[in-house]
């Protein structure tokens, strides 16, 4: 019974996805604003019932091995269906999109596979969670057929996507053959017994963090992102950047923590500098960006560089700093392509100079962006600034201080063109900007929720801080 | 009898052979037909592993044949998304593919 | 206690409510916004006299500082707790930012011409040009009025969180809300590009510190486990963190992490070298100038670093530690360097500017010496009439500007001192607290407050050997005096210089009541610090403040009383007056700003003075065009495009085209090919590859990933031999 | 050399062999024949190994999806040969890696001890009935297999919906 309690989440998730595909068949054209309804009152009640009734409780292990009922499956669950219930929000009568049973029906399964990703606790489960996740975001991406750029964005995913996962494949059949089992948690005690020599089983890791950066963009893996962020639609941008992200986290802060203990201080050693030439090559290059979508890709590229270091501290305060820093980003940064969505869908432009004047044209809007971009540039008092100082805390605490500067000096660079986008906000005009501006109240009512989150993150972080401390008690 | 290393050689080889056609082949088409070779490397691997380290143990075939689901299904998401492009560039050239850059 | 512990919590928060009104519901209404912001300066005022009042009158305060704290977080084992603490420290610094907050809300009432017309042509984002009434022009009311007063609510919500913390953490939160407003304040003229960049150096040179304050925070919290006041001042913990080495060999914990935070107050309190921001900040309204650069923000800094100073001087055993060494040099540096640029300043604002970076460096200098009561003595005599300078600097600029409006000649700068001139006649009370404010700057003796708390610094540096501390900050004593003097001939002795002089007004009751009480603080507070052994006077009245603030230190620190000595006393007798009788002499006939008599004397020296060292200039050609350039060539357009597409066509070319090259060169007679058709084909052959780079190809992507993890493979095996 | 050394030898030859003459067709008909040939060595190599069920799949499943879907794309994209340069121009390159990727992939392997194993006496044919119900049966009171192959049905369900979305877009 605590098996199918558990995957309570993921069942009905499965069903909504049903729904969703069955009831698009029946609708009339003019009738399709109903889908969008669906797909959020879906989320959401899964959302209530994930929390209500999918606690983990004493038992951990089900489903022969294949998932783990612990804290943090429960919070990356919790994540990814927000992500998946805001992005519904933003894809709200966006061209091409908003209307698609299809593509509500293949953004619950993306999800779907994402809360498995989180949860899996086998290599076999890992790896069908992860394709789960991620064929439908090919499709996603690439789904305004129209727009020349998605298609392509949807291509070049595609093709990455796909190389890296065979590469990543292949560095499990590697590690299968090296334990023996495709349990990850019997993985450690069968490498460790089977005397298998470092250099072989360093190769493996490699290859599977070929896979695992190309989920969460690291360097040199996130070449796609740009590319892909700016030419997928808007709301599919947001949830790529946000929860497919933390998926891949979940998986990597599983994998490395759990089955190489062996050769922790190599990984360590291997993340801590992909992790600081991940968000300097982000935070750079988003410099010279003029396409918000862009820079935010590279912003986020720099972001992962930041929870990297969380990863690669490998301590207890390493794991909470992942979980709270991700909770905050995805926040942030749904509210931030949520910003973009809108702004677009009134102008359609994506370009920073056309941002000048939008606080005239809608103050309250702007001002939601300025508290997003604040935290995303690590401001005091929000949610990304408490979420930075535990990164660079548990940096400094694995005696990599000189990663924690790193990081410093990123954030002020990063901190720049943030401001840059406000100050086109704020301080520019152009033609036309006393229009105001059109929002609609689900979609206001998602930027409230994403800003109060963000300044609940940053001012009472007990809940959270101690949400993410069960997290890390699964590993330590 | 054959040692497990000549499975090994052989799927390392394809690997290496599906890895190429993905980096340097221009036609889309052929880059998916790549990343089939490098799947079968995998495959070969896992089963070799069955045979020789774990025979008592059916995890390698059940691996092995969630790598034949993802493959397929990679490959029909994938010809269907390249048929999306061939119909508004009319070329399925990856090094053409390209207008979002830098 | 429990009464005065809720009231501690309660103080910073009727500002921030105000800023919440007003931002949210009465921005509209002028008179209702200033009065919600005023009332919550006046409960905050209220709130913090009355703990004052009760930490003056407890016996035993020092040891049983007010309190409490709650859990915030639980971090397994050890609870992060926050909480409010005011201890004598705070308790004074509470005691002078409530009074100036106070005086600064008031008097922005006046500075932004309430009650007067809307201007005819104001636009928002500019200062007021003035409305045309009755067939003249008279001055207008500023368009963003309520605005303001919400800022300057969160301003002050934010200092007054900075000084009843009980940590470091939301000591930093305050910190950082400040850094938020003086960006929202300097740049509240956004319309105006000097005071769109002035915010923008403020934000980002200030922000620099704090990078390495929160680095500071960070290492000081994974060393000590906390970052409560009260749990890292105890004599275990501070032996612990004096004596655990830290990662830079030679310093300790306690060292590094004392710099770390050092280097935040460097920062905020524009100490040299990253001072840069604060002259600039003056294109802020007036009211902000004094208060970031005299009550709060500039305050915070020094504040901060008073307060960390039983980590500052561990392991020293009276000795000076490293840390206390770079405060002193630093302090030193500051204080002697600002006070030579205000000599050469026109602007009667820059003026003051730089005469606080001068006075901040006196402060961060005393306490380098270990002279942390006379540290904190200045710190709060120089609140007070820094804010009455600032705000009568302002009353100033505010006359003339209704001089500029009768004329209507707007070419006159209201600001340049030489456009000034016998003021004194025109505008009696400013000038009157502006003297008395100038002359406390100066530490005229005995009877300014400047005069005690400078005269503490210099004994302190003398009675403990610090000679090159005492003979720097001495010469920057005479020139503050000098300077001081400058600004007061030029602006309000002898004749007026410009019609618009001429037609100067005395500006409003809102105005000139908060300077009259800001001068009654600029001498009288002098009189509760006077020393014991003071000739004459010394033992008539209690040396009240010495013992207050040196008992608020943990007891295991200890101070060896300093003995009276005539030398000190005498120098700084001799700077105070001698710099005032000599800027009066020098400038009681000064004409135009070209023939500035010390710029005669000077001659190029002066124009470095002028132009401040040319410091900004230095920072624009070292850090930033540098930083722009290596974004744009050398991130942009040289790893994207050169070095990473070149990389990978070299590394092709090397390993492919190296036979081939080397048949062909070799082969075919090399003569022919060298220097005929041989090096054309070659520039067309390179010029063919280049021009065929181009990206966006995802193959391109997917080889450099797989090289990328071949590199990590490789370079890990390379290190396993 | 034994029989199933020989057979070893051969289908290693054709599987590499077909497999290089895959990627450097120009034909892309020949080139999807070429890797149905290499499909045919890999289920050769599953029958030396002893895993019939899945030698099985590769040749009746496997071969028939994935090559009859390439070349359905190659017809409907008309791209049957390729004008102009097979490769790009990283190519090069890109053989460099691959050789390199071949090499470590290689000296890697071979310190590992278990690198020449020979493999044990076993019952495979316990294995395919095994294999049968691990998919769906509990073992022990425990579904081992039986989640991941839901998911498994689940991940087949999304090109089905792919398919159809694109299959839409034509009108």
């Amino acid at each position: 019974m605590v098996d199918y309690l558990a995957i309570l989440p993921e069942i009905a998730l499965l069903v909504l996805a049903a729904i969703l595909l069955l009831v698009d068949i029946r609708l009339k054209e003019e009738g399709k604003d109903t889908l969008n309804w669906i797909a959020l009152f879906g989320l959401v009640i899964t959302f209530v019932l994930t929390i209500l009734l999918a606690q983990p409780g004493e038992e951990e292990v089900i489903w022969g091995g294949m998932l783990r009922h612990d804290w943090m499956a429960f919070v990356f669950r919790l994540v990814f269906i927000a992500g998946a219930a805001f992005t519904v929000v933003f894809s709200r009568g966006w061209e091409a999109i908003g209307d698609r049973g299809e593509f509500y029906g293949l953004l619950v399964l993306s999800t779907l596979g994402m809360t498995l990703m989180g949860a899996a606790g086998d290599l076999v489960m890992l790896l069908l969670a992860i394709e789960t996740a991620s064929i439908p975001l090919y499709i996603m991406a690439g789904f305004s057929t129209k727009d020349g750029k998605s298609a392509e964005a949807g291509f070049k995913y595609l093709l990455f996507g796909a190389m890296t996962s065979a590469v990543m494949m292949y560095g499990f059949s590697l590690l299968f053959g090296f334990g023996g089992t495709t349990d990850i948690y019997a993985l450690a005690d069968a490498i460790a017994a089977g005397n298998v020599p470092t250099l072989p089983l360093m190769t493996s890791i490699i290859l599977v963090l070929v896979g695992f950066g190309f989920k969460i963009s690291m360097f040199p893996f996130h070449f796609w992102s740009p590319d892909v962020y700016e030419g997928a639609p808007t709301p599919v941008t947001g949830f790529l950047s946000t929860a497919s992200k933390a998926a891949g986290f979940a998986v990597l802060v599983r994998v490395m923590l759990v089955a190489f203990p062996s050769v922790t201080v190599e990984w360590q050693t291997l993340l801590a500098i992909l992790s600081a030439i991940t968000m300097t090559v982000g935070n750079l290059v988003a410099l010279r960006q003029t396409n918000i979508k862009r820079m935010l890709a590279y912003s986020s590229i720099g972001h992962a560089g930041y929870i990297l270091m969380g990863v690669a501290a490998a301590s207890s305060l390493g794991v909470i700093s992942v979980v709270y820093y991700i909770a905050a980003y995805l926040l942030t940064n749904l509210a931030a392509f949520g910003f973009v969505a809108i702004y677009y869908k009134q102008t359609g432009s994506d370009e920073i100079e056309d941002y000048a004047g939008f606080s005239r044209r809608s103050p309250g809007l702007a001002f939601a962006m300025l508290f997003t971009f604040l935290s995303l540039g690590g401001i005091p008092p929000l949610g990304g600034f408490f979420g930075k100082l535990l990164v660079f805390s548990a940096a400094i605490q694995a005696d990599m201080v000189w990663l924690a500067v790193v990081g410093v000096l990123n954030a002020v660079i990063a901190l720049y063109y943030y401001l840059t986008v406000i100050k086109f906000v704020y301080l520019r005009r152009q033609e036309g900007d006393e229009v105001p501006f059109p929002v609609a109240k689900s979609q206001s009512l998602a930027i409230i929720i994403c800003v109060l989150g963000v300044t609940f993150l940053g001012v009472i972080m007990a809940p959270m801080f101690e949400l993410a401390q069960k997290v890390a008690s699964s590993f330590f | 009898m054959i040692p497990l290393s000549n499975y090994l050689i052989v799927a390392a080889g394809l690997f290496s052979i599906g890895l190429y056609a993905v980096l340097a082949r221009k036609n889309a088409i052929m880059i998916l037909m790549g990343i089939e070779l490098m799947l079968n490397a995998v495959n070969i691997n896992l089963v070799a592993f069955w045979r020789y380290l774990t025979p008592e143990n059916v995890s390698g075939q059940v691996f092995a044949a969630m790598v034949f689901v993802v493959a397929a299904a990679e490959v029909a998401v994938g010809i269907a998304l390249i048929m999306t492009v061939y119909r508004r560039r009319d070329t399925v050239s990856a090094d053409e593919i390209n207008l979002m850059k830098w | 206690m429990e009464l005065t512990n809720l009231i501690i919590w309660l103080i910073p928060l009727p500002p921030l409510l105000a800023f919440f009104f007003i931002v949210l519901f009465t921005n509209k209404n002028n008179k209702l916004s200033h009065s919600i912001a005023v009332g919550g300066a006046g409960l905050s005022f209220l709130g913090a006299m009355y703990v004052f009042y009760q930490a003056l009158t407890t016996n035993h305060f020092a040891e049983h500082p007010f309190g409490n704290a709650i859990t915030w977080l639980n971090l397994g084992d050890k609870p992060f707790e926050i909480g409010v603490m005011i201890d004598p420290l705070s308790a004074i610094v509470l005691f002078f930012v409530a009074i100036t907050v106070l005086m600064i809300f008031i008097y922005s009432i006046g500075y932004h011409n309430y009650g007067q017309p809307k201007g005819d042509h104001d636009k928002k984002g500019f200062p007021p040009h003035g409305a045309a009434q009755d067939g003249h022009t008279v001055l207008s009311i500023e368009p963003m009025y309520a605005r303001f007063f919400a800022f300057i609510g969160l301003f002050a919500f934010g200092m007054f969180t900075l000084v009843v913390s009980d940590n470091l953490l939301t000591l930093f939160v305050g910190w950082e809300i400040m850094g938020l407003c003086s960006y929202l304040l300097i740049g509240f003229w956004f319309g105006k590009d000097s005071a769109k960049n002035a915010a923008k150096k403020a934000f980002m040179t200030t922000r620099v510190g704090d990078v390495f304050m929160l680095l500071g925070i960070s290492y000081l919290f994974t060393e000590a486990g906390t970052l409560s006041f009260k749990a890292i001042f105890t004599e275990e913990m501070i032996s612990h963190l004096a004596h655990a080495d830290s990662y830079i060999p030679g310093l300790s914990v306690a060292g590094l992490a004392g710099i770390l935070l050092f280097i935040g107050t460097v920062g905020k309190s524009a100490q040299f070298p990253l001072h840069v921001w604060l002259p600039d900040a003056m294109e802020g309204p007036t009211p902000v100038s004094a208060m970031i650069h005299a009550a709060t923000m500039v305050s915070a800094g020094v504040y901060m670093v008073i307060r960390m100073f039983p980590l500052l001087q561990a392991g020293g055993h009276g000795e000076l530690t490293t840390a206390m060494t770079v405060l002193a040099v630093i302090g030193s540096i500051t204080a002697l360097f600002a006070a030579t640029i205000a000599v050469a300043q026109n602007d009667v604002k820059r003026v003051l500017a730089y005469s606080t970076i001068s006075q901040l460096g006196f402060m961060v200098a005393a306490l380098g010496i270990g002279a942390y009561v006379a540290a904190v003595f200045h710190l709060v005599t120089h609140a007070f009439f820094k804010a009455l300078l600032f705000l009568g600097s302002g009353s100033v600029i505010h006359g003339m500007e209704h001089g500029v409006l009768h004329t209507g000649n707007h070419k006159v700068d209201p600001q340049d001192m030489y456009n000034m001139g016998g003021l004194s006649k025109k505008m009696p009370k400013t000038f009157w607290t502006f003297l008395i404010g100038g002359f406390a700057l100066s530490g005229f003796p005995l009877i300014t407050a400047g005069f005690w708390s400078k005269d503490e610094i210099l004994a302190d540096a003398f009675a403990n050997g610090h000679m090159g501390v005492f003979w720097t900050l001495a010469i920057a004593a005479f020139l503050t005096a000098f300077y001081t003097m400058r600004q007061i001939t030029l602006t309000f002795l002898g004749k007026a210089r410009t019609k618009e002089a001429e037609h100067a007004h005395e500006t409003p009751a809102t105005m000139t009541t908060p300077l009259i009480v800001l001068a009654i603080f600029a001498i009288g507070f002098g009189w509760v610090g006077v020393p014991e052994h003071f000739p004459g006077i010394g033992g008539i009245l209690p040396n009240w403040f010495h013992d207050f603030i040196a008992h608020g230190l943990p007891s295991f620190i200890h101070f060896e009383t300093i003995h009276f000595s005539w030398t000190p006393l005498i120098t700084s007798l001799v700077v105070a007056l001698g710099g005032l009788l000599t800027g009066w002499l020098v400038y009681r006939n000064a004409t135009t700003a070209e023939n500035d008599p010390i710029k005669k004397l000077l001659g190029p020296v002066h124009t470095l003075l002028k132009n401040k060292y040319y410091f900004d200039e230095l920072y624009d050609k070292v850090l930033v065009k540098p930083l722009a350039v290596f974004s744009e060539k050398v991130v942009y357009e040289f790893m994207d495009r050169k070095v990473i597409d070149g990389f990978l066509h070299k590394v092709a070319e090397l390993t492919f085209s190296l036979g081939t090259i080397f048949r062909e060169k070799f082969d075919l007679p090399v003569i022919n090919e060298f220097f005929g058709d041989g090096t054309a084909a070659m520039t067309q052959w390179f010029g063919e590859k280049i021009r065929k780079i181009q990206s966006g190809n995802i193959q391109q992507y997917m080889i450099i990933a797989v090289l990328g993890a071949f590199v990590a493979l490789f370079a890990f095996w390379m290190t396993l031999n | 050399m034994t029989p199933l050394e020989v057979i070893f030898w051969i289908a290693s030859a054709v599987i590499l062999i077909s497999a290089i003459m895959m990627v450097t067709r120009r034909n892309l008909v020949h080139a999807a024949l070429f890797l149905i040939v290499t499909l045919f060595g890999v289920a050769v190599y599953y029958v030396l190994l002893e895993a019939s069920f899945l030698a099985v799949v590769q040749i009746l499943v496997y071969i028939g999806a994935i090559a009859i879907l390439v070349i359905f794309a190659v017809m409907l994209t008309r791209q049957v040969t390729n004008p102009g340069q097979l490769f790009n121009k990283h190519a090069s390159l890109a053989l460099v890696m691959s050789i390199l990727v071949f090499i470590g992939l290689y000296l890697a392997l071979s310190v590992w001890p278990e690198f020449s194993a020979v493999a044990p006496e076993a019952d495979t044919a316990a294995a395919i009935s095994n294999l049968g119900t691990a998919f769906f049966v509990e073992e022990d009171g425990q579904p081992v297999y039986l989640l991941a192959t839901m998911t498994a049905s689940v991940l087949l369900l999304i090109p089905l919906v792919g398919a159809i979305f694109v299959a839409r877009q034509k009108e």
